[in-house]
């Protein structure tokens, strides 16, 4: 029994990492590859099975002009507008979580559960029908084409995520640490950041990688939403598919975007192994 | 005063035809794109340009992604910024999204853009929102040079929306060193008793290449197959499949719409020839790369380029890859017309007719226009003639994947392809012949170009794919079409379908 | 100067919190809330803590009005059953945190935190973890978070519950302890719990409570002496008090066919019928009493709990050995039978061995 | 507590997220009963995009079907996956953190352009995975065959969402409190019992929570679709959300993809409720 079920968690665990890493394999090693060398059928090593060509990467640096897409400045908008809103959407989300934990609401028939599903339900729509109102929403507010349009898109994107994380988080908090502060002379505003904060942490770091994550993946939205002044990284990479697929480019492009939020994993995991990721408090 | 004008580009342009040199040197050397040529006089030419002052304006441009199209547009975006000072934005975008991404700021009342890139299928629903190309630029020497279908297909009812600087059509390509190979020849005939030739018929098409699908007939280790053509049911495969309706639907006895009867607006979509072309489509899903229902146009070009099947047909790009010069198959290709059919449905006498037809299918292509809430036309118009002028032009042609073809009467000199490119003589030779008896052709169709276009296509798009795997029969797809595109003519109102289709049919039946 | 309430009433939901709760609190004093779990003793903390707003009714303390009070202007201090303690704080800056938060100075922290802890017998744990301590441990620190502040109330709510019994044991000596000498005159303890012997040796005045409502105030003596109704005579003993239907005929007091001698202290009750109620400790296995069955047996340290069944009554005995039992076992007891309570039919005491009545 | 200061913490998100979204939203409601489209504005049909749509469009509610069937089937084989996965690196095993931080990865690449990948990795005749499987014998039609093609949208899905139960998962299991565990040691549990009556109906709210926000999510399945299969071969593999999107986007039909979006809103809704209830009775009376 042991040892079988020792082979079997081993097994499965190895077959597993391999399922996840095998498309980055594919897509490392079909980064140096050309048209000619994906188009003879899958070859594996390079030097070997076909000579390694840098166009993949190249692309991702030269300019349009010179056949290339220049991710770099995108690269930089995505990385701000995704900070930003994740930031935005965390603070405004932790607080109004924070409410619909500890404090009961009721107008009508509505109450706290009702106020939350409002808040997650945000992300039900499907993004393609909320494009043309936002369209025109920016474009009444003059906020087309901008980084600070695409933030308040992102915004109600996140928030949902935020709230719906830090909700279960809170509730996790036993409220008599607050209702100790409290009692302590701490008015609502210093309990909450002088007590609630400091042990939410854990949940704040949850959150915020799932904000970080779902604005730096999004493609839709930067795209309907901007035009020349503002070009975000997915936009921009995608713009790659050309009547041919450049399998190459998009192959680096996507191990280049990936990047940033290896970052994000390996301080999630840290915050993981800890122990006391959603239950810092007995 | 007008006359005067005409003698003095005359008198002007004949000095500088004696003259090459010079300019080539100024502007070749800034300019190492057009090396090849160096400057080629015209009202959009380098020299011309360089006299415009832009500086303090922008030009906003969305083009297609990079590189075809989308490179020579920021390539020559670059060139216009150095020559007049304007800066000048590209975006790019991929072909799928280049409607909505026009469409939608257009629909609200905005103009983001000056300079969008699309097809000529869009100009019934962008017409509106574009600025008809000035009279000073149709007369320019560069439009002078445009072939007449050309014009035609950038134009509405005689007003010309978008400015053309490319040329589409849809033609086979075959692998020469296969068709024209005696000893294959005789293999061939050998199995199936009959010839190995460029097909002239559809039918012809798919049996060789069922006889050349799933083995190794060019020795290079890899197994090769039939065809690769766009099965997959995205934006592009309507062109796919009335490319190959064209020969067994458009006869030219009975005129008066090939895509609608355009007296009472009924669909002939789900007539004879249609279902007869269709049924010719799912038996081509035996003789397609494995996954090959699923290739779009990218993944075409790439199986035919790359050397993996016999035929193709579609645009110029799988041709110009195979053309590469590091392409395993250069100068192992052939252009040829679409194959035709034995027999062709007459609709009017609800019968087939035993004769030889074959008719090009002027299919959607590059357009671009200008958006009429623009503020800078003139620069906008200036950029595209610039675009297009003839050193850029030639030198873009001579660059397989810009994606620009031909679309000028001088285009079609073999010559340019012998030299600048190193085709084979007789491969270029029969690549212009394909394209110039195309221009020529009396017996042709234009793309639909009607109000709602796109909901015509994507449900011809729904139906044939049902088809192709299997879920329907020909004849079930076709009439789930028809009723499909009678609901939406519809919806849209028969009055507004019918006069737009009426302006493609008055081309198709040589009336304007 | 007292704190005074009166008519609070509390009801969320379907059910009364509390159900027209008045009190007077006097400064100096220990006040004991003895009822059993959501009883409404938490609800009634944290009412006077200002956790809570009760629907209606009023509360004042020093000639404010109390309710109009937010929480932390209160100075209060309260200690939970749950270990308490701000996690991401060390063991002083757990303690010192009231203090900061008044803004004293830190010498005066210091001083303070440290006499705090030292009262808590915490000396040398200044700069531990809280997640490094034992529950114990931890439940000293938010005593002293609760000590140093100087509150004018004090809250404990059932702070030994869930602790150990040696624990429980040592804490509670300690609690009075701290109680007897810490305390100034100006300050009120309220203490609540569950436990009837705890209420006991805290020794204060002991406010009864069940279902949101106030069934008995008085001092500890006298709710064990002469629990007012057979509800308070439940929650005031563990085990709690057992009670058998009786009636009295000539000078018998019978139930369940068992026939026992009429005391003298139930002479005059009116009633023929009467709910009898004695201690567990008030029976005792004798070879000459009544047969009963035995359920279960319990062994709670040194005693052992007998759960009996005659008929339709079952009680429960206390002996002070441990003994073992097999379910089923027949076992002679007999009743102590001047420590016989008698209570009326609206479950009212009608005559206790001391001498009260409340009828 | 109840304290007038829960507006100040309640409201500044509340109706930033009212603020941004009320306009679209009750655009949305006019659009949908315009024919807004490519050749007309925002008139005002009344209800005959409903009409259209509940008497007139099979594809409709095909693709919601086919759309549940594929959400339902990858966020269970996400849940169960996730689940096992965090299980496995829950406790001490070699490599932890390698395997926690890798199983992490792929949530966090852009769908558009990761399919892309997928889609190069299944092509039939240029891919590694009928590279391999030729060796085999086997060729199967990854992207071309109906049923086939539904498989591969499911790999891709799970392949891209398991990392976000499994980490919602590894943190509930990882605050879990330690005395259920204890007393079912010392009771001598056996590891399945222990999982079945102590692991799982702790696990149980989180595994709610999570269960319904991947529902939401998976039920907006597009991207993979569009760039693996674009609904095909045929219809087969077209959801709800892409066949709005051809409406809406590629027809330009956006008064009609209105109306589908917001009955498509109005039953996610609804069925969202009444799964989660159903989640909840299951899952926590066990």
């Amino acid at each position: 029994m042991g040892k079988l079920y020792k082979f079997l968690k081993y097994f499965f665990i190895t077959f597993w990492a391999v399922f996840v890493v095998a498309p980055f394999l594919w897509a490392l090693t079909t980064s140096f590859k050309d048209f000619n060398s994906v188009n003879g059928g899958a070859t594996y090593i390079p030097w070997v099975d076909f000579e390694p060509k840098l166009e993949g990467w190249r692309v991702l640096i030269k300019s349009p002009a010179n056949g290339g897409v220049d991710i770099i400045e995108p690269y930089f908008n995505s990385l701000f507008v995704t900070c930003t809103a994740s930031l935005i959407s965390i603070v405004l989300g932790t607080l109004s979580a924070y409410a619909l934990s500890r404090f009961t609401f009721k107008a009508g028939f509505v109450k706290n559960n009702d106020i939350t599903f409002f808040f997650i339900s945000q992300r039900i729509m499907p993004p393609i029908v909320l494009s043309i109102p936002f369209f025109l929403f920016l474009g009444a507010i003059n906020l087309l084409d901008s980084l600070i349009g695409l933030i308040v898109v992102y915004i109600v994107l996140l928030m949902p995520i935020a709230v719906w994380i830090m909700v279960d988080f809170f509730n996790k908090v036993p409220r008599e640490i607050d209702e100790t502060a409290l009692i302590d002379g701490c008015n609502p505003y210093q309990a909450f950041f002088k007590v609630v904060l400091p042990n939410s942490i854990p949940g704040l770091i949850v959150a915020g990688m799932f904000c970080i994550i779902f604005g730096w993946i999004d493609f839709f939205f930067a795209f309907i939403l901007t035009f020349t002044e503002v070009q975000l990284l997915p936009v921009k990479i995608v713009a790659l598919n050309s009547s041919i697929t450049p399998w190459w480019s998009l192959s680096a492009s996507a191990l280049v975007s990936v990047a940033p939020l290896i970052i994000v994993a390996f301080i999630v995991e840290r915050y993981l192994s800890k122990g006391n990721l959603s239950g810092a408090i007995k | 005063m007008k006359i005067i004008k005409t003698c003095l580009t005359a008198v002007i342009s004949s000095v500088l035809m004696f003259s090459p040199m010079a300019y080539a040197d100024k502007w070749g050397d800034q300019f190492p794109h057009i090396k090849a040529t160096g400057d080629i006089a015209g009202d959009c030419s380098y020299e011309e340009m360089s006299k415009k002052n832009y500086k303090g304006k922008t030009l906003k441009i969305n083009t297609h992604a990079v590189p075809v199209i989308g490179q020579p547009t920021a390539l020559h975006a670059e060139q216009f910024a150095k020559l007049t000072g304007a800066k000048v934005d590209v975006t790019h975008t991929p072909a799928g999204d280049l409607y909505a991404k026009a469409m939608v700021p257009f629909k609200a009342g905005q103009a983001p853009y000056d300079i969008v890139f699309g097809f000529s299928n869009f100009i019934n629903d962008w017409k509106r929102y574009l600025a008809p190309v000035p009279k000073k630029y149709m007369n320019s020497t560069e439009m002078k040079d445009v072939t007449k279908s050309h014009i035609g297909v950038s134009s509405w009812d005689g007003t010309m929306y978008q400015y053309p600087v490319d040329g589409d059509r849809h033609y086979l390509k075959y692998r020469k060193d296969v068709i024209d190979n005696p000893e294959m020849q005789k293999k061939y005939k050998a199995d199936t008793g009959k010839e190995l030739r460029v097909p002239r018929t559809w039918k012809e098409y798919g049996e060789m290449a069922k006889y050349f699908n799933g083995w190794d007939w060019d020795g290079d280790g890899e197994k090769e197959y039939g065809s690769a053509e766009v099965m997959k049911k995205d934006d592009l495969m309507f062109a796919a499949f009335f490319s190959r309706s064209v020969a067994y639907a458009k006869n030219p006895r009975t005129p008066g719409g090939f895509f609608f009867d355009l007296d009472t607006m009924k669909p002939n979509i789900n007539n004879p020839g249609f279902v007869e072309a269709l049924g010719d489509w799912v038996e081509a899903t035996k003789y397609v790369p494995p996954g090959g229902i699923n290739f779009g146009l990218g993944d075409e070009i790439g199986s035919f380029g790359g050397g993996q099947t016999l035929f193709s047909f579609s645009w110029d790009d799988a041709f110009i890859a195979a053309m590469q010069d590091d392409s395993p198959i250069k100068n192992k290709v052939g252009a040829a017309p679409l194959p035709g059919a034995d027999r062709v449905w007459n609709r009017t006498s609800n019968s087939w007719e035993n004769q030889y037809n074959q008719a090009p299918y002027i299919v959607w292509g590059w357009a671009v226009g200008v958006a009429k809430k623009s503020k800078v036309k003139d620069m906008a118009f200036d950029y595209l003639c610039f675009f297009s002028n003839g050193a850029n032009h030639q030198a873009d042609l001579a660059i397989g994947n810009f994606g620009v073809n031909p679309f000028k009467n001088s285009d079609f000199d073999p010559n340019i392809y012998i030299n600048t490119m190193g085709w084979d003589a007789d491969i270029a030779n029969s690549y212009t012949k394909t394209l110039l008896d195309m221009e020529k052709s009396k017996n042709r169709v234009f793309p639909l170009r009607v109000p709602g276009v796109f909901e015509f296509t994507s449900a011809v798009a729904t139906g044939t794919s049902k088809a192709l795997a299997g879920q329907l029969s020909p004849q079930e797809a076709l009439d789930e079409v028809a009723k499909e595109w009678e609901a939406i003519v519809q919806r849209v109102g028969k009055k507004a379908v019918q006069d737009a289709y009426a302006v493609g049919v008055k081309m198709e039946d040589n009336k304007l | 100067m007292n704190l005074v309430a009166e008519n609070l009433s509390y009801k969320p939901d379907e059910q009364f919190h509390l159900n027209e709760v008045s009190f007077n609190f006097e400064k100096g004093n220990i006040y004991t809330i003895l009822g059993r779990t959501l009883s409404g003793k938490t609800t009634l903390l944290k009412t006077i803590a200002g956790l809570l707003t009760p629907d209606t009714g009023a509360m004042q303390f020093e000639d404010k009005d109390f309710l109009k009070v937010p929480v932390w202007e209160r100075n209060i201090a309260m200690v939970y059953q749950q270990f308490i303690n701000y996690p991401h704080l060390n063991v002083f800056e757990n303690v010192a945190f009231p203090l900061k938060q008044r803004k004293v100075d830190d010498q005066l922290i210091n001083d303070e935190v440290t006499k705090s802890l030292k009262s808590v017998g915490l000396e040398g744990y200044e700069t531990r973890k809280i997640q490094e301590l034992s529950g114990g441990q931890q439940q000293r620190v938010s005593l002293a978070r609760s000590l140093v502040k100087n509150a004018k109330i004090l809250l404990l709510d059932e702070p030994l519950v869930n602790l150990d019994y040696k624990l429980r044991e040592q804490l509670r000596e300690e609690f009075k302890n701290i109680f007897s000498q810490g305390l100034s005159e100006d300050s009120i303890v309220v203490f609540s719990t569950t436990d009837p012997r705890e209420a006991m040796e805290i020794n204060g005045e002991v406010i009864v409570l069940d279902e949101g409502k106030v069934l008995q105030v008085g001092s500890a003596k006298e709710i064990f002496e002469n629990p007012k109704t057979l509800k308070v005579a439940e929650i005031s003993n563990d085990p709690p008090m057992n009670i058998l239907k009786a009636s009295i005929e000539t000078n018998k007091i019978k139930f369940e066919e068992i026939e026992v001698e009429l005391p003298n202290h139930l002479s005059n009750l009116k009633e023929k019928n009467f709910n009898l109620g004695i201690r567990a400790s008030d029976i005792k296995l004798s070879d000459s009493g009544f047969e009963f069955e035995v359920e279960l047996a319990e062994i709670s340290g040194s005693e052992t709990l007998l759960h009996l069944k005659r008929g339709n009554s079952r009680i429960i005995i206390s002996i002070e050995e441990v003994l073992n039992f097999n379910i089923h076992d027949k076992v002679k007891i007999s009743f102590n039978i001047s420590k016989i309570y008698a209570f009326n039919e609206n479950g009212v005491l009608s005559s206790s061995p001391f001498g009260g009545s409340y009828v | 507590m109840n304290f007038k200061q829960k507006y100040v913490f309640l409201f500044p998100g509340l109706f930033v997220l009212i603020g941004i979204l009320i306009f679209p939203i009750i655009f949305v409601v006019r659009l949908s009963l315009s024919g807004w489209n490519s050749y007309n504005g925002l008139n005002f049909i009344g209800l005959e995009n409903y009409i259209r749509l509940f008497t007139d469009d099979p594809r409709f509610w095909e693709s919601f079907f086919r759309l549940s069937f594929l959400s339902v089937t990858t966020v269970i084989l996400q849940y169960v996956i996730g689940f096992a996965l965090a299980h496995l690196v829950w406790k001490d095993i070699k490599f932890q953190r390698f395997f926690r931080v890798l199983f992490l990865i792929p949530m966090m690449t852009t769908p558009v352009i990761m399919t892309v990948i997928w889609r190069t990795f299944f092509h039939e005749s240029l891919g590694p995975v009928n590279d391999i499987l030729s060796n085999f014998g086997m060729s199967p039609k990854w992207l071309t065959d109906p049923v086939l093609a539904k498989v591969t949208v499911i790999i891709v899905e799970v392949w891209q969402w398991t990392p976000f139960m499994f980490l919602l998962l590894l943190a509930g299991l990882l605050s879990l409190p330690k005395e259920p565990f204890l007393a079912a040691a010392i009771d001598g549990a056996s590891p399945v019992r222990k999982f079945l009556y102590v692991t799982f109906p702790l696990m149980a709210p989180i595994s709610i929570g999570a269960i319904i926000i991947r529902l939401i999510e998976a039920s907006k399945i597009m991207d993979t679709v569009y760039v693996l299969t674009s609904g095909g071969p045929g219809t087969s593999t077209e959801t709800s959300s892409f066949y709005i999107f051809i409406k809406g986007l590629r027809e330009f039909q956006m008064g009609y993809a209105a109306s589908m979006s917001f009955t498509y809103l109005i039953i996610m809704i609804i069925s969202l409720t009444v799964i989660a209830k159903v989640l909840t009775k299951l899952m926590l009376k066990d």
